[in-house]
């Protein structure tokens, strides 16, 4: 579709938005910009025509099936987007006094207790913005922990080599060097290896659990154990946590330090990238340094904790509270679901993985831990079928996409190679589950029948398969008027 | 069992394909300590009515005051298209965009998103946002000293917002960096360059600055660049409307623009979801943070939009990558787009001169009263900081009963001015807005409360 | 100039093409002397954000009391998925589907929301809508005397609310419609059959009756039958949750079903906008008002959806049409297959249950109240008539300052029950609500009001 | 797609949306129903998938060019649909006490005035719930003003034969016989014709001015006269109100009646069909007859009439109020327009069509009314072409919607063979028009030289041409189970 710029004529504009004129001559001039940005220049109905058809060119739960592995592609109750827009929630400046924010307040604070209680942590902060924020807040947290206990020789974080990207790189950007620990055959941590690398050295260990391979660490209490008779704190990526919510407590397993990813297990929009809010909760030895704010009740009043409550405090993350809207929306899901509610979440979410995984493996799909439960994901490895047809995990997604799925994770975790990452997620229902199935088999088909038809894929969406490599080598990240 | 659609039937055959008796069959691979923990005690479920209801209770609870605060987050109009169009579900629902074919929409307004930063600010390219405002300046500081290669300290005026300085400190406490305090003047409110040179990686410029006072850009980024450091501009988008853009700051223009999108169609919703924006030079893309979308063909040639220089992100980089950011604030881009689009570079200047306009004259007007005054001289944009006769808390919580958020109280962040008050009256504030906050502080300090 | 793109050099161009000055040329054809009158005054533009604070300034004027009204309009839950898609730009801005196969999707709908009507109502055919449920009676009582050919009599029993009855004697008025009351049994509230058997075309049955109560809708069905007379079915659709539906009304079931399709998922909203509903059996579809959508197939055998059966509609059959009706209330349509597609038959019901379980308690803890009394026995769905030992309005006013809408005085109309108020709890009502209402109704009585 | 109803499954449900259960034991069985409704049993989710889909698969204005001649498809401002959804307005039940609506009917007071203002009437009432039922009301206005001066000799209806459908039937719905008069070559009434049917049994005229024909009726003073003197009344249609929006007002063209689409010229969404509102104005010796209710204001005080304020009034349309949030929509839309802007909707429509005209006639296309000026809207033949090609008006049009422009209203006015309506509207830029042309142009090229190609479009619609005639041969209306 032509872009919004190039829809534009000189003068238009969406008259009824703009408000009165007004005179800044007390501004001098050298403040002041001499030529106008390049804007489009568009009536609002250009506006809402363009941005609604754009809008059908993507893929969304909305839509279509999006069993994107690692990401908890779930329904997003639409209820919860109307509380969050209700206008005493939207109105409201996050600097105006704590009085004025007491229904907010007190939503935030139930939040806290709920995702305490189902991680079993003893507190919770709810600042960081994303999971990745949230584990640079764990992180940070546990270096102020050893550096509060004038433990300066932690310099690593032990990190397995399944994880996800931004666990080593959340490391070192708390200045942690990254020691990368390899999975066995079951899709387990190498214990072995695991004592071997840790040490007085060691800060943590960062661990997905399930992990990000689809399986659950069963040696879990041992690793724990392991790091902590070594000094060291472990760190809970929370990214999986759907497959054991409201039955399985991070803090059971040993954990200090707990992200939640809300945009995840807590069904908030991914908003084509976000935003997303990544919770943190600790045990009790680490509260005092949770990031700021953290929401109290005292009597009857809410308030926001700031650096004279919490002096040890790793700090702030945000200006102001983290990701009000989506924390409003993480709320009214979990009053939604309640007691009852969380627990089948992890049920069926792990029922649907492992019917998939059943299915997909009686239609002679490769199984990459085929003697393993899924977890609420599990993975198909493409690489026999690339052997022997040339069709890769890229080709298969792209002609998934024909057939009106949204592809599942590819190329992820590394280990597996030519991998499928396959998440249904609980809100999916058989007849979809047995829909996909029918096309992978489909596609696995096709692949060994027509393979150039594949390589090809898409064929039926707006675009053919772009070109990646010329993006990239020459990368044209704006429109520039032609002058 | 809310949001899930398993029937009896379903769950049966299911089981059944799967080779096992029950659900929890499923979980037998878990060491049963864990699963003999007590289980998690949490509020009963409501269904939807329920808790509409009792989330409407509890926004109501929270008033709609007439709301004078600014300091990092604007009450500007949102045009009503703009949350009608992102609330749709394609924009609402979807990922990330890894499978380019898929999410053309998304795509293309990201591309066109970042076409619009860089229009706004004049600088080469943008990412697809970050976190917000005050982390995407930790991530603007992390990589001018990725790029700088050989400094690691950072002039990081006292002008830039107190809240913004406390979020860079946490963010890059551990990476060995240096944050140094630059002072300001106290006539003028504006950056004092320091006499010594020693070297550093990058300046902060805020433009405007934290007090609402227009800092001499043009001199400071000269003055950097002379001395081989980078200069970073911290903006608001909607000043751009007007203010002469970061890339063409002084001689050179500054290297990196960064700051909060929220002005741009975000609403103040208790502070988030906003969005951080960040712009650079041709020559640093590669140590941009965060997600970019290039243009490309496809294979029959015609456009299309892909995520792209993925090798700077930690899903590909991993320990090296740029930053670890991996979800952003997408759905406020798709805001941010349409917003630009509506509002057009002339609506963009116009809410500017309004902005500034009105809280010119909310000055003259607050200063008329006794025991009030403008702290600083010079040129401001859409904030100013007073000086009240009193403690302001006290004043403040007073004008509550007149629905009025009088502004912020910042005299415990800069003690050494006294009682201090920042004050932000955009173009959503009317002449009768204005007029009874005036007349409602002249009561108010009159009753001689506080 | 607000929602008008034309840009200066496109005016220019354009009018060149016309061959023409200036646009005003373009009106001279229309008679000077009519160009000469006054120009109309109105109020000045308002921008976007002008309208809107205005609008929020007179929306919070109307309070959001606890509202215990039924009479036509109920107070249900609304799904919030229903307005979230229902507003979609697809549904919202397109018009009656005349391009078939460019509005597959309203048409889709249309054939959906028909099914369910059908499924509902018991019946075989169900129209795409009519204005509201007052006027669809009115329009089921002119296609009824159509389908009877020889009578134009009409048995409109007077527990059909009184509002609904002005409806129809204005819209049928013209027509030589005999409208004939029935009276009512002062214990059931119940409609009494007369003992003269005159010819008529049809009788309507309420069901609930306007009092809430139920009627013996199989002894007045097969009794309009034995007269040769057709049977219109006047119901609440939630009620067909758990009611019988009027396709199985006695031996041979009502001719024609309709109502307000209101609880199916439209807000209040000050009454408007609603939409009426209409089911027939099969033999009298041709005599349907409004429009119809068919399922057919395309020129590749493919399933899709059309408008059919047009030569009834006006637009075809001018003066002779079924109706005059054109627009109809087509998204209301996309809201009730919304509403009826989360709800299930399950769901509906439970609603029923509710709205009928709470009327109960309602009625139980406001008539242990002195003073209070249920006016009629026998069984009710989810209203009840209430006397009152004094004139009910003071009351009402009185409640009002306990944030409560009490209830719709009656006694106007049915000035032969004394002081009388219709009350309604819907499922929306929560027993602290209930609770609420009796306490604060127990110490309006007491204190003497009125 | 598939049905709603065949996506289910026996017992699921969208869980969330279900109050708890409760008991009805107290209601005697023989009201019950004995088996449930065959309603879908689909999530929520499957709900929100399925309806999403489907709004994908319709043109609208949002997403297309729409020049639907007769229907005024502009631009519907998204502030009106934000300003109609505020809670307060939306919670109100219509029968609450005034007291409890006064921000409500303030608005409904400005809106009557707005409305008499622009057409130049002395009183409204909002109460038609669309275009037809406010014909309704004026035509029943007519008769009750003539019953009331004891003149009951009148029963006929002066109706063009260009007139919309609603016209004639509402004339019939009145109780009145229809007299159809011609119209002459340049669009105008036959006046010779007019004069021999009006007389003593003429009751009224009904007429749109500017006409079905895209033209505006130039006699229409000599023809106000006729009937006056003859003792009927005039009835404006306004449909095409859009065309001369705050420039001529149809009262001092001598209607006694008017009624206003808000749905056309007041840019409120048309829905999909509907709602729309269909407010009347009147002359002074008609308001005592307006329909109930009406909105006063009482000194700082709004309420509304009833029958013991409006003893003659012809009663009511609605239960209520009319549709309430369609006005409200309509009012945001006139308070945003103000006085400059009303006039600058007739001038622009109007340059808008005369310049689609000007451009489709410079292609050879023919116009109906070539010596003519359009009003906003005008008539294209494609009779030559049907002639020479075979290809019909309706083929035409469904070929249109291939090149992604919703097609003109065809046949209609019935007077003008194998017609194309075409209404621009003010709100599409000249670049829409510009490509428009294109198509059209393009289309007739096709028909020349692949004729099949545009007989058997659509080609790049969800569906091929539909088989209408199967649709009304064996009516399909309602899904059923298979038993
Ligand atoms: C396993 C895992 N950890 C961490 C993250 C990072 O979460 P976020 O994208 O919210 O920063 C992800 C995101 O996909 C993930 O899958
Ligand atoms: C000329 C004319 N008159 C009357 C009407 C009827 O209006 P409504 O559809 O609102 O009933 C229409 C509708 O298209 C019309 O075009």
């Amino acid at each position: 579709m032509k872009l919004i710029f190039e829809q534009g004529a000189s003068g238009r504009s969406a008259n009824a938005q703009l408000p009165p004129d007004t005179n800044i001559d007390d501004i001098p001039a050298h403040y002041l910009r001499t030529t106008p940005p390049v804007l489009p220049e568009v009536s609002e109905m250009d506006t809402v025509r363009h941005y609604t058809r754009l809008s059908q060119q993507n893929f969304s739960i909305d839509t279509h099936f999006y069993p994107l592995g690692s990401c908890t592609m779930k329904y997003n109750p639409r209820a919860c987007n109307s509380i969050a827009l209700l206008p005493g929630f939207l109105a409201r400046h996050p600097f105006a006094p704590a009085t004025t924010g007491q229904g907010y307040l007190s939503c935030l604070y139930e939040l806290q207790d709920i995702l305490a209680e189902l991680t079993g942590m003893h507190a919770v902060s709810l600042a960081p913005m994303a999971g990745a924020q949230g584990e640079f807040a764990g992180v940070a947290m546990i270096r102020a922990w050893h550096l509060a206990r004038g433990d300066t020789a932690r310099t690593e974080i032990i990190i397995p080599d399944a994880a996800h990207g931004t666990n080593p790189a959340t490391a070192a950007m708390c200045g942690y060097t990254v020691r990368e620990i390899p999975t066995d055959k079951q899709g387990n941590i190498d214990l072995d290896e695991l004592r071997r690398v840790t040490g007085p050295q060691t800060a943590g260990l960062m661990l997905t659990n399930p992990s990000t391979l689809g399986v659950f660490e069963q040696q879990i209490t041992e690793i724990a154990a392991i790091i902590h008779q070594a000094g060291g704190l472990l760190y809970y990526d929370g990214a999986n946590l759907n497959a054991i919510l409201g039955r399985i407590k991070p803090g059971d397993m040993g954990f200090d330090v707990v992200h939640i990813n809300l945009h995840k297990t807590f069904a908030t929009p991914h908003g084509g990238g976000g935003p997303g809010a990544g919770p943190v909760g600790v045990s009790a030895r680490l509260q005092p340094f949770l990031p700021l704010p953290v929401t109290v009740r005292e009597g009857e009043h809410y308030r926001l904790l700031d650096e004279t409550d919490r002096p040890y405090s790793i700090g702030r993350l945000s200006a102001n509270h983290g990701n009000g809207g989506v924390l409003l929306r993480a709320w009214a899901y979990a009053r939604m679901l309640g007691e009852p509610g969380m627990a089948r979440v992890a049920q069926f979410a792990t029922l649907n993985a492992n019917y998939l995984m059943a299915r997909l493996d009686q239609a002679g799909f490769d199984i990459a831990f085929p003697q393993r439960r899924a977890s609420h994901e599990f993975i198909v490895s493409l690489k026999r079928l690339k052997d022997e047809t040339g069709v890769s995990a890229m080709d298969f997604a792209k002609r998934l996409l024909d057939y009106g799925f949204h592809a599942p994770t590819t190329y992820f975790p590394m280990l597996v190679p030519e991998c499928l990452l396959i998440e249904p997620t609980e809100t999916e229902a058989k007849t979809t589950l047995d829909a996909f199935v029918a096309a992978m088999i489909a596609v696995a088909q096709e692949a060994r029948e027509t393979p150039e038809k594949v390589k090809s894929a898409p064929h039926t969406l707006p675009v053919r398969r772009l070109d990646d490599v010329r993006a990239a080598r020459k990368p044209d990240l704006a429109w520039k008027p032609q002058i | 069992m809310p949001f899930i659609p398993h029937t009896e039937s379903d769950i049966r055959d299911m089981l059944s394909a799967i080779g096992a008796k029950q659900i929890d069959d499923l979980f037998d691979e878990i060491p049963s300590s864990l699963h003999a923990r007590q289980a998690p005690s949490l509020p009963p479920a409501l269904n939807e009515m329920s808790v509409i209801r009792l989330a409407q209770e509890r926004a109501s609870r929270d008033p709609a005051n007439l709301n004078f605060i600014g300091a990092g987050g604007y009450d500007h109009h949102i045009p009503a298209a703009i949350w009608q169009l992102a609330t749709r579900g394609e924009f609402y629902s979807a990922y990330t965009p890894y499978q380019a074919e898929a999410s053309q929409g998304s795509l293309q307004v990201i591309y066109e998103y970042q076409s619009m930063m860089t229009a706004l600010t004049g600088l080469d390219a943008s990412n697809a946002s970050l976190y917000d405002g005050a982390s995407a300046l930790a991530e603007a500081i992390l990589m001018a000293v990725r790029a700088h290669k050989t400094q690691r300290r950072i002039l990081l005026p006292r002008t830039v917002s107190p809240l913004y300085r406390r979020v860079i400190a946490t963010l890059v406490a551990a990476q060995g960096i240096e944050l140094v305090d630059l002072p300001y003047d106290p006539h003028t409110g504006t950056t004092v360059l320091p006499a010594e040179t020693a070297p550093f990686a990058a300046l902060v410029i805020p433009q405007p600055n934290f007090f609402g006072q227009l800092e001499d850009v043009d001199t400071l980024t000269d003055w950097a660049h002379q001395q081989q450091a980078h200069v970073i501009a911290l903006v608001n988008p909607t000043s751009l409307g007007i203010l002469k853009p970061p890339g063409q700051w002084g001689i050179a223009g500054a290297d990196i623009a960064t700051g909060e999108g929220q002005p741009l169609g975000c609403p103040l919703s208790n502070g988030g979801p906003w969005f951080g924006f960040m712009t650079c030079r041709q020559e640093m893309i590669r140590q941009m943070p965060g997600r970019l979308v290039g243009r490309t063909l496809d294979t029959e040639n015609n456009t299309g939009f892909t995520l792209t220089l993925q090798a700077r992100e930690q899903h590909i980089r991993r320990a090296k990558a740029t930053s670890n950011i991996c979800s952003n604030q997408g759905l406020m881009v798709v805001a941010a787009a349409l917003y630009l689009s509506l509002m057009g570079a002339e609506g963009l200047a116009r809410v500017a001169r309004a902005c500034h306009a009105n809280t010119q004259q909310l000055v003259r007007r607050l200063t008329a009263i006794a025991g009030v005054r403008r702290v600083f001289q010079g040129a401001l944009f859409h904030e100013a900081l007073l000086q009240l006769d009193r403690p302001v808390q006290p004043v403040l919580d007073a004008l509550l009963t007149y629905n009025l958020v009088g502004g912020l109280d910042v005299s415990a962040h800069y003690p050494e001015l006294g009682h201090t008050l920042l004050v932000c009256a955009t173009e959503t504030r009317t002449v009768d807005d204005i007029h009874h906050y005036a007349i409602s502080l002249q009561a108010v300090l009159e009753k001689g409360m506080a």
